[in-house]
């Protein structure tokens, strides 16, 4: 019932809702994570100046089986807390374009605080111990986030 | 006098690149190796990788420390700060 | 930029998506309120008892310029709490199958926790203020939320 | 003495089910009046309409008091507990 996967394909939200829809969920409470245009480039610091490098996108790796079995701790944990009636968490990998989602939490509940509450909960937690990078694609190099 | 025990290390994101290795079969042969042992003789064969800050440890796909013993066949990752979501 | 309204049709999760995607936004939080299954009926107090009407749907009547209005003004404020860059208020009148959403919030932001609590602001708020009614149809009988 | 002054009163949901009717014209005679004597007027009215606990006023499509003033056509809106969402 639960969905869990790492993909290069873009992020069905239509899927997604229809995943976690049915008639014992009051609430449902979806989060895209989406890729934000910046400025600065390699040496980081100089934002939004004219001739600042762009972002143009964001080149995700996975250490794919353990980021899967963290998932699902995060999942089991939210479970032990809140009473999610369907969850599905899907994450890309590869390049992601400016505009496009790297992750995708969407999730149901009998009412609303718990949906915001356990989805707010996946995505803090996704962000500390799952073993996924990310590099950003500057139009004059290229980085990995723990270099800034 | 023990055998020697063969792990695999796995290298990501910026220490993969600049290690231009991913996997890195090590042989270990202190007696009752933990993974501090395996990381001394991976920094002996590449001085170079970085460590950032925040680095973690994952054996057999789940966080570990260093003191945790090692044992034939285990799969050792170096975590380096992940940045998904 | 920002949408608001009332109306009978079905809500549109990809318009929805669509409309508040943009470079500027780090982070997209949707909330749907859907209709869940209950049993209980005329009466209320003995539920999921086997004979029990059970919950058809839900029928929903507004006193809409003002509606509309009381929307407006608590994205408004929203806006003025959170680095909002679009957001999006449907709901729903009339009948609502179980399953289906009765309201539908999204919103971007520049990172993450704002889009959790800006979305999370103003489904709350939106129950409190908002003139919008609920009539509840069950097999044996309807009645008003406020009957309860 | 002062001209009647003409407003509508709106009713919605079990209050409007209960009266029969959603739109009310009043003629409130009282100089100066305000909210509160057009409640008395619709309470004479219509005695059988329902008053949920958390019942509230609205006056051109903007949350009121009982003691704010009324003027000619005026509309003011009884909003009973509100459950949207």
């Amino acid at each position: 019932m639960d969905s869990i996967r790492l993909q290069n394909q873009p992020l069905d939200v239509v899927a997604a809702i229809a995943a976690v829809t049915c008639p014992e969920a009051g609430g449902i409470n979806l989060f895209l994570g989406t890729t934000r245009a910046e400025s600065g480039g390699g040496g980081g610091g100089d934002t939004n100046s004219g001739g600042a490098p762009q972002l143009l996108a964001l080149d995700y790796e996975a250490y794919e089986p353990m980021a899967l079995a963290e998932m699902h701790k995060l999942l089991a944990h939210a479970r032990s807390t809140w009473p999610i009636t369907r969850a599905i968490i899907w994450h890309r990998l590869g390049r992601v374009a400016i505009g496009e989602s790297s992750i995708l939490i969407a999730l149901s509940c009998p009412h609303r605080a718990e949906s915001f509450e356990a989805c707010r909960y996946l995505i803090d937690e996704l962000k500390k111990s799952v073993p996924i990078w990310k590099k950003e694609i500057f139009t004059d190099a290229a980085r990995w986030q723990m270099e800034k | 006098m023990s055998s020697p025990i063969r792990i695999t290390v796995r290298l990501f994101a910026l220490m993969a690149d600049r290690a231009g290795q991913r996997e890195i079969p090590l042989s270990l042969r202190t007696s009752r190796p933990t993974v501090a042992d395996a990381l001394a003789v991976l920094h002996d064969l590449f001085p170079a990788i970085p460590w950032p800050t925040g680095t973690m440890l994952a054996l057999n796909q789940s966080y570990t420390t260093a003191a945790a013993p090692l044992t034939d066949g285990d799969e050792l990752a170096i975590i380096p700060p992940v940045s998904g979501g």
